[in-house]
């Protein structure tokens, strides 16, 4: 078994792959920020944080620090050459005009229809949406990157119970389980990470888990 | 006409009851020295617009932690305990807007637009109670523009005239809250007093803004 | 009686006193555009044009002519000390928005509610509206400068019958037999230039005018 | 990624029939080299959307000249006799739109919005066959989006990313038209062919420029 570092890597490596050469991203908060660190050198990705940053790139080294210069998550970072910084409506225009080829986020819960809800747990924890609503709505390809369980209970369910951040909207999903894909019929397992049975996975998984005829090993 | 006046003569703008935008993203580009002024001076019962809440101890959070809301429209609490507490305390009152929408709520009350019409937020708690216009067999949500009292906003530079640029992600929801708001207020770091800013490096000009602050270097 | 040149920078020069220190002003090409020449120099108004430019200034010597900076006409222009070059949705979003306080238009036809025809005559000519729909429906005060007749045809009717650029959307109109304010009850002769008799005026004038009780000579 | 290349290569991406964006206002800031490498080529039944046709012998002018639009959407044809004359005749659809919606709708095409809400045109022929939305009482006109295969546009200056600034009344339609495109070509009097451009500097970001033409000085 991973310890939760080693699974959250796991998982960032495996959507790095999801990329084209070119691809415009928006990464999420949390673990969606670390598929940064796992992207080949030879394909370029263009990053996106939607507080306004084109090309943002790694953290800097503590002496380069600029406050003004962040990621979403407020945390210091840097622009790669040919970047450029706009404002909020410009950034959402990139976004909700489906100028975003792929966004990875969080999610609380997906369900087999492709609604996500990764925004509150009402009477106990409401963050927000921030940006994710728009994402979710404009990315040409949307990424939930996730651990299969929230501590043993399924988080791939028949239907969300939470408040849903949009409908209809998740394309892939990838576990430390394995990649599955939200298809007309429902969740399809491609890929399946050789540490676990199928029947693990379809246990962890709170709808009925399709199993593609093409399935293979986990890609990393 | 002199539009650079003193940090005390600024927060004088902002009345009890105001609407309030408030430019930054988790407090990048906010206007902290008015913040902290309108803290000290207890302005109270003040509608917040702003993308979020901040933090505790920065930005438009130091106004939270001093109860200075009595309602908050933001697409991002989470990175302030003390907004979600006074939520579910029934404190304050949280309407969470999609940050795109917001954004362009912004935009549409400054620019005269009669809405915004977005496919973000359909089928979620957002849609709740509002207006679904079809164009060519699509549906969208009508958001409604937004409009404020004071915009208080941050510059890296700003001239006499209140002509703005900026530095690094900055420019956030500055660019477009001066265009919304009855009086508008920016605080920059630095106040061109000499001669004015190239007019090709404006990016946002000074008719949309009413007053200048000194911020001087963070 | 005064040639043409004369008649409309009379109609220029009252139509300048209109302004308020301070204020954010758009004029329309042809006569409107002489308005600027005699703006008081105490008087800061600020010119903008929807092309792209605030704080528009004189023209150029010849020598300093630049092929970018032009006013709404691509007449070469200036920009003053504090002006700035702005987009297309910017400019727009200044004069939909109410940020300006006066536009100054001429008109083919203004009818007594208000009503304005100044960008077409069907299959004779056809220039379009360019910003003219926005301004009159953005502005905050519309002042309609234009000569009294058309040829001797009246321009001020009881309702348009040319194609309407905007309906109830003038506030003033200045001609050079007088000053008109378009009120509840219609057109109302606020000044009269001392050469022309009511009588004239009327004659003149497609709709009832109604005459102040406060009618005083045209202010110069 | 290399994003520059000929005029040659350019105009090869336009194909007949296809719907063109090209920023400029009455010339000023018009891809003209890109215009008269297309005149040159030819190619027809384009649609036009342009703030206005300019003149016989400058900008999108010379196209018309040529004969080369099926149709035009503008603001303005008056001061391109020729546009009058091919609409007047019939050989030529034109479709006029208020300039301030224009530049809305293509915005709205390129950002993702389902339309335009504005009051502008309400009562005028614009309105006809258009739906009415009411907001709180009142009416607004539903203007819809603006898309085009191709968007033909000018900066002062590009980087090899495709980051675009402007100089003087130049930025027009230029900002928003890459985002309602396909396909965007940038001809900049200036390429940036060592380093990139200030990222505090850049206008347009280069990720609505797929490609790029080296215009010279005028």
């Amino acid at each position: 078994m991973m310890d939760k570092q080693a699974m959250q890597e796991f998982i960032a490596r495996r959507v790095a792959l999801e990329f084209k050469q070119g691809d415009l991203v928006n990464l999420g908060i949390g673990l969606p920020t670390l598929v940064a660190n796992f992207v080949p050198a030879e394909k370029e990705v263009i990053f996106q944080s939607e507080n306004g940053c084109i090309r943002l790139g790694p953290a800097p080294e503590p002496q380069n620090v600029d406050p003004c210069i962040t990621n979403a998550g407020a945390v210091p970072a840097s622009l790669l050459p040919g970047g450029a910084f706009i404002d909020s409506a410009m950034s959402f225009g990139i976004i909700r005009g489906g100028h975003v080829d792929v966004t990875v986020l969080g999610a609380l819960q997906v369900a087999e229809n492709g609604d996500i809800a990764n925004y509150m747990i009402p009477g106990k924890m409401v963050p927000g949406m921030g940006g994710a609503m728009d994402l979710l709505s404009g990315a040409k390809k949307v990424i939930v990157a996730m651990e299969h369980t929230a501590k043993g209970a399924p988080k791939l369910m028949k239907s969300c119970d939470l408040p849903l951040t949009a409908i209809k909207a998740v394309d892939l999903i990838v576990t430390e389980m394995g990649v599955i894909e939200v298809t007309e019929v429902g969740f399809l397992l491609v890929e399946r990470n050789p540490e676990y049975s199928i029947d693990e996975i379809r246990q962890n998984t709170g709808a009925e888990l399709h199993i593609s005829p093409n399935l293979i090993d986990m890609a990393l | 006409m002199n539009k650079i006046i003193s940090l005390e003569e600024a927060v004088a703008k902002v009345k009890e009851g105001d609407t309030v935008m408030v430019g930054g993203f988790l407090g990048v580009g906010t206007p902290e020295k008015l913040i902290d002024a309108l803290v000290a001076k207890g302005t109270r019962d003040l509608t917040l617009i702003c993308n979020d809440t901040a933090f505790i101890n920065c930005g438009v959070g130091k106004m939270v932690v001093a109860k200075l809301f009595k309602k908050i429209i933001a697409s991002h609490i989470g990175t302030n305990k003390e907004t979600g507490r006074q939520m579910l305390e029934g404190e304050t009152e949280v309407e969470l807007v999609p940050q795109g929408t917001l954004i362009e709520r912004i935009r549409a009350g400054g620019f005269g637009l009669g809405g915004v019409l977005t496919r973000t937020g359909l089928g979620t708690e957002v849609a709740k109670g509002k207006q679904i216009v079809q164009v060519d067999g699509q549906d969208y949500l009508l958001e409604k523009p937004l409009h404020a009292d004071v915009a208080l906003l941050f510059a890296q530079k700003v001239d006499r005239e209140g002509n703005m640029s900026f530095h690094g992600a900055t420019r956030n929801f500055n660019v477009y809250m001066g265009s919304a708001a009855t009086t508008s207020i920016v605080e920059a770091r630095e106040v061109i007093r000499e001669g004015f800013m190239d007019p090709d490096q404006v990016v946002v000009p000074g008719i949309f803004v009413k007053y200048i602050v000194d911020g001087g270097a963070l």
